[in-house]
């Protein structure tokens, strides 16, 4: 019989500011029984005691930390529709209702040390929390990981402030070249790629769908790459099969799994772009 | 807080809808089982189904589009793989059912009937996607009673058949299942509804349509189980849009001898558990002897 | 923006749902009605009705439930009393009328379309109380071109027929009427609902049943229109839980030529003159010579 | 041709507070052209960019003033339901959207000088802003009104500080006893009617059905009585003829008026109660 362990939280919003146009960070205070997220999870988050937006919304946890009385988890995310622009709107002190840490995150093969995080616009929520647990993992003053961090402009790279805290080799791009380097982010990595062994190392990615793909395409199957992926989700628990993503199954056939509970870190090379 | 369907005894009259629980095991860390009135499984197909290719749902006001396309793994897989689970709890197992013919619900009604720790079958004939001409068997009586009958044929469990709302008039339906020996129906399945993407003036789902559930429906679910419960002798399951105890509460008054909660398990994890305990206390605040003293109590 | 209904001009396909804004007096105050594309007025019949009594009105997710029984001053005192006022403005005004019977919707029709200032006929065949059995004309295809025929041999102007939702299969009814004569259809009605007060154990609504509107049925709304704009060759008139200008395009990729606002009214009662600005807004934005342009231009 | 002059109002809550339990008061500040509300006149309010509660809310002005850079509208709310339940939970800082001030209001008759308000329970609120305005009318010092208040219990006794405000002769009475006299405020009334001369009395009430329909029993067609009636309503303007209240119409025959344009404010001797 499964162990009845998992609750929903009530927070308190403390922080919920546009640090961009367009992209807010939240910061929720949380009981300090908030279990510890492993990097690549997220939370399904809601307004406490309203129905609109009516699903919850899907957000990565960004970044957490447990105090003596309480626990803060970030989120960081960009207002794309109605759901997040209502969230934006919330003020200090509103309440939130979260279910989380959920999905299964990233993995951490201690084997292959050279990791590197790719991430484009937003999908640097998710990979923040990993460079912190990297970080943690190899000890002060290390460089626990290369990170590309790609954007279309300036205005629209956001968290670098954050990642800065754990790694000292950032690599950032812009569409337009309004911020570091003018080019994709795929572009700006594909030509380090070489400095990376493919036996020593570990990809992690988060990005919009076209980034993705285009990874896919230029790391084949030579490098192990770890994506976050997003769909719409309704329970993000695993029960309503809404969150389809496609992908080959252990005899290279087509099927759907979860991005909510089979994911929403899959095996780059697995998954199919309809 | 006992109700009887049709044989089967269940501990409260709160279910789970099929399709929105999986199998129990997403929300068993949220929700002790064992306290659940029933479990319905999400819909089980003679072979297994890919279901339909993403986007599956969307938001609306106050409620959802799925069109997930019974994606499982069908009632082989699902006695072997998923049922050992339900039978450590103490809990009614209802496998909700489809086919895309009346041969095929036989054929899975068969399978399940055979397995260990399945108490009932709901029948499941709102579907889109079956063999004959453009109506599916839910919106026209004589299918609805054909399967009704096969399905019977099959099985010693009670026979739930559940009915789609998106017909004129659900009360004949009701009764052509009811004559066909039916031993209860549960209503409504969901409403089918579209929702369009104007950038790119698409679809956002990519099967187009889908069913709509949640809150948003609840107004025509609790209409159509007061009317359906006038016109049947059987038990009435209710259905569509119970987010609250009062909900589900407001459906027995209107003639539901139990109820199902889906959408809002989405929403809330803990809903099914809170409906029992909310239910609960209006049964010792009213100091009712059982909680079906209110069923079909509707004053008008 | 122009749009043409049957020969009626539109400077644009934004109107009023019927029964959601009177008779235009009072959002005059709100909204320019010259900027609007029509009005429609509310619901009139041969001799004033009383309406249903109180409670008529109940708040639902995402919508409202309501049984006003069209309460109206009757087609004369319409004519007389409110017309003129309407004709101080340079705005289509379409008459929304019903009767008891086919005889009684002739002659509602005949008087107004001797009544200067009335441009075009909105028939409501999806009324509850209607003389018939128990099924409503709008649920009935050969009731429904009865009716049409009727008033179409009474009127020069242009019919508009209103289908209802409650229907297996909403197409059917569409042609019909479109065989009948009908120069337009304008769906959807209000789905039928109910609500229960489980303190009292009553129905909110004294009418027991009501009228289901707004953002909650928007999906099921799009749904039909689309399916309805595949299966007719006259125009199709949209609604049903329209809020914004993006709502109202969505109708019109999904096959609508014009929409109309109902209970976003209620909301806010600038609804219809900013719906109107945000589609001059988008017809700038992308460049389109007309709005037309969209009109049924879902991909699927 | 009507004049185009009627707006949507968007407010700041700048206090909403539980006076008492279950009963709140919600201060706004408004622009300061909100045009002055007459005495009996409400507000349709709504929670600005939601849509839950669906409909927006139908409440009196309890209290209205103008500043120089702003009006303060005041409401005082039961919390009856789900509606004002939510509005309730808004903190400071929140929007909301008020369409009014809205409906016919009470009429005050130079003539009849002896006014006399009787409110039940939140009833007080239309009230209120009557005393006012008879306090104003009448001149400082002066004894504007006779007020009968009266509620359940002393816990639900609302309004009674504002009124003192303005009037020095109230009589409080509750159910129960346990605030001033234990008594019906009818029978409290009813006691001393014949204080009041009818031909130069003026009475303005509003509270739950029970005492007006009791008070219409009391007063019969001896007095003229003005009462503030509640409804559903859902566009609270007159167009959705879904607030109908039964009256007799000139003829003495039952038709049905909109609460929301016809009224709140109706003669007492013309409701029908049903
Ligand atoms: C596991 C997971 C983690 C996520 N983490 C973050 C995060 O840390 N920060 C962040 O800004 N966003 C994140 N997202 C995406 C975020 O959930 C969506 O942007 C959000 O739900 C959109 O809601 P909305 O109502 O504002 O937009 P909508 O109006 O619903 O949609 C706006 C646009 O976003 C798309 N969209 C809607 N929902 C999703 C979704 N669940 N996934 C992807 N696209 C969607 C729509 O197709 C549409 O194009 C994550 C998504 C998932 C699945
Ligand atoms: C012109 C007018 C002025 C009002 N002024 C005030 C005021 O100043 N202070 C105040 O506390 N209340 C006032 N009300 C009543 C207030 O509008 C309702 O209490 C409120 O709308 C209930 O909403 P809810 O969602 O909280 O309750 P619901 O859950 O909708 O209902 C709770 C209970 O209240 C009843 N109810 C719902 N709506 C109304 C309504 N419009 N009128 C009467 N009863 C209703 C329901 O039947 C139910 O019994 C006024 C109503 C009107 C029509
Ligand atoms: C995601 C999803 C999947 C569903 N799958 C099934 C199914 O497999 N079989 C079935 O009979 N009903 C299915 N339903 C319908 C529900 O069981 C229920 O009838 C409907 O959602 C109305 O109830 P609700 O508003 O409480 O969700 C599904 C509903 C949802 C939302
Ligand atoms: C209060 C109310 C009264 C209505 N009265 C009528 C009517 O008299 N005649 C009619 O054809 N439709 C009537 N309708 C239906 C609307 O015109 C419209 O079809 C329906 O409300 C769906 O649109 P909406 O969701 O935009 O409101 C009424 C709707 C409401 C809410
Ligand atoms: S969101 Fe429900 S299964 Fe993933
Ligand atoms: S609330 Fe619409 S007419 Fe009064």
């Amino acid at each position: 019989m499964a162990i009845m362990n998992k609750q929903i939280t009530i927070g308190s919003v403390s922080g919920n500011d546009e640090i961009r146009p367009g992209y807010v960070l939240m910061t929720i205070h949380v009981h300090r029984s908030f279990p510890e997220p492993r990097p690549g999870q997220f939370v399904m988050i809601r307004i406490a005691g309203l129905q609109e937006p009516f699903l919850s919304r899907p957000l990565s946890i960004f970044s957490f930390s447990r105090g003596r009385s309480h626990g803060l988890v970030k989120l960081l995310y960009r207002v794309a529709g109605k759901g997040t622009q209502i969230l934006a709107g919330l003020i200090r002190g509103s309440q939130v209702e979260i279910v989380g840490p959920l999905g299964k995150g990233y993995t951490v093969d201690p084997s292959r040390e050279n990791r590197v995080l790719i991430a484009g616009g937003i999908g640097v929520a998710p990979l923040s929390l990993l460079a912190q647990h990297l970080c943690r993992l190899s000890g002060r003053g290390a460089n626990p990981a290369v990170v590309y961090l790609g954007a279309k402009t300036a205005d629209e790279l956001v968290g670098l402030d954050q990642l800065h805290k754990y790694c000292n080799s950032i690599r950032v791009c812009t569409d337009d070249g309004s911020l570091g380097e003018k080019s994709l982010v795929t572009r700006t990595f594909q030509k380090d790629m070489k400095k990376h062994d493919p036996a020593r190392t570990s990809i992690y990615a988060c990005g919009p769908k076209p980034m993705l793909q285009s990874l896919a395409g230029i790391l084949k199957d030579r490098y192990f790459c770890q994506v976050s992926l997003e769909e719409r989700m309704a329970c993000g628990v695993g029960a309503c099969m809404g969150c389809a993503v496609a992908v080959r199954d252990e005899n290279g056939d087509k099927t759907y799994r979860r991005v909510c509970a089979d994911g929403p870190v899959f095996d780059l090379q697995k998954v199919i772009w309809e | 807080m006992v109700v009887e369907i049709a044989g089967l005894k269940l501990k409260n009259p709160v279910m789970t809808a099929s399709g929105t629980f999986g199998c129990g095991e997403e929300y068993a860390g949220y929700v002790d089982l064992n306290r659940l009135g029933g479990i319905v499984v999400k819909g089980l197909s003679l072979k297994p189904r890919l279901g339909n290719p993403p986007p599956r749902i969307m938001e609306t006001a106050g409620g959802m589009l799925n069109a997930v396309g019974l994606q499982n793994i069908g009632v082989d897989a699902f006695i072997e793989e998923k049922l050992p689970f339900l039978r450590t709890y103490d809990v009614a197992v209802i496998a909700n059912i489809y086919g895309e013919s009346c041969a095929e619900y036989a054929q899975v009604a068969r399978k399940l009937s055979a397995a260990p720790g399945v108490h009932a079958l709901e029948v499941n004939v709102s579907c889109p996607n079956v063999k004959k001409g453009g109506l599916s068997f839910g919106a026209d009586p004589k299918a609805a009673a054909e399967v009704t009958k096969r399905v019977k044929a099959e099985t010693h469990l009670p026979v739930i058949v559940k009915l789609t709302p998106n017909v004129t008039d659900i009360t004949v339906i009701a009764r052509a299942v009811e004559e066909a020996g039916a031993d209860a129906v549960s209503l409504i399945n969901t409403l089918t509804g579209m929702s369009i993407d104007l950038k790119t003036r698409t679809p956002h789902l990519k099967n187009i349509t889908g069913g709509l559930s949640g809150p948003a429906i609840k107004p025509v679910a609790l209409r159509m189980v007061w009317q359906a419960a006038q016109k049947v002798t059987i038990p009435v399951i209710g259905m569509g849009g119970i987010m609250t105890a009062e909900d589900a509460l407001e459906f027995m008054v209107a003639g539901a001898k139990a109820v199902q909660v889906g959408t809002a398990n989405f929403i809330n994890p803990l809903a099914t558990s809170e409906i029992v305990q909310g239910m609960r206390q209006y049964v010792k605040h009213h100091k009712l002897k059982n909680i079906t003293e209110i069923v079909g109590t509707l004053k008008v």
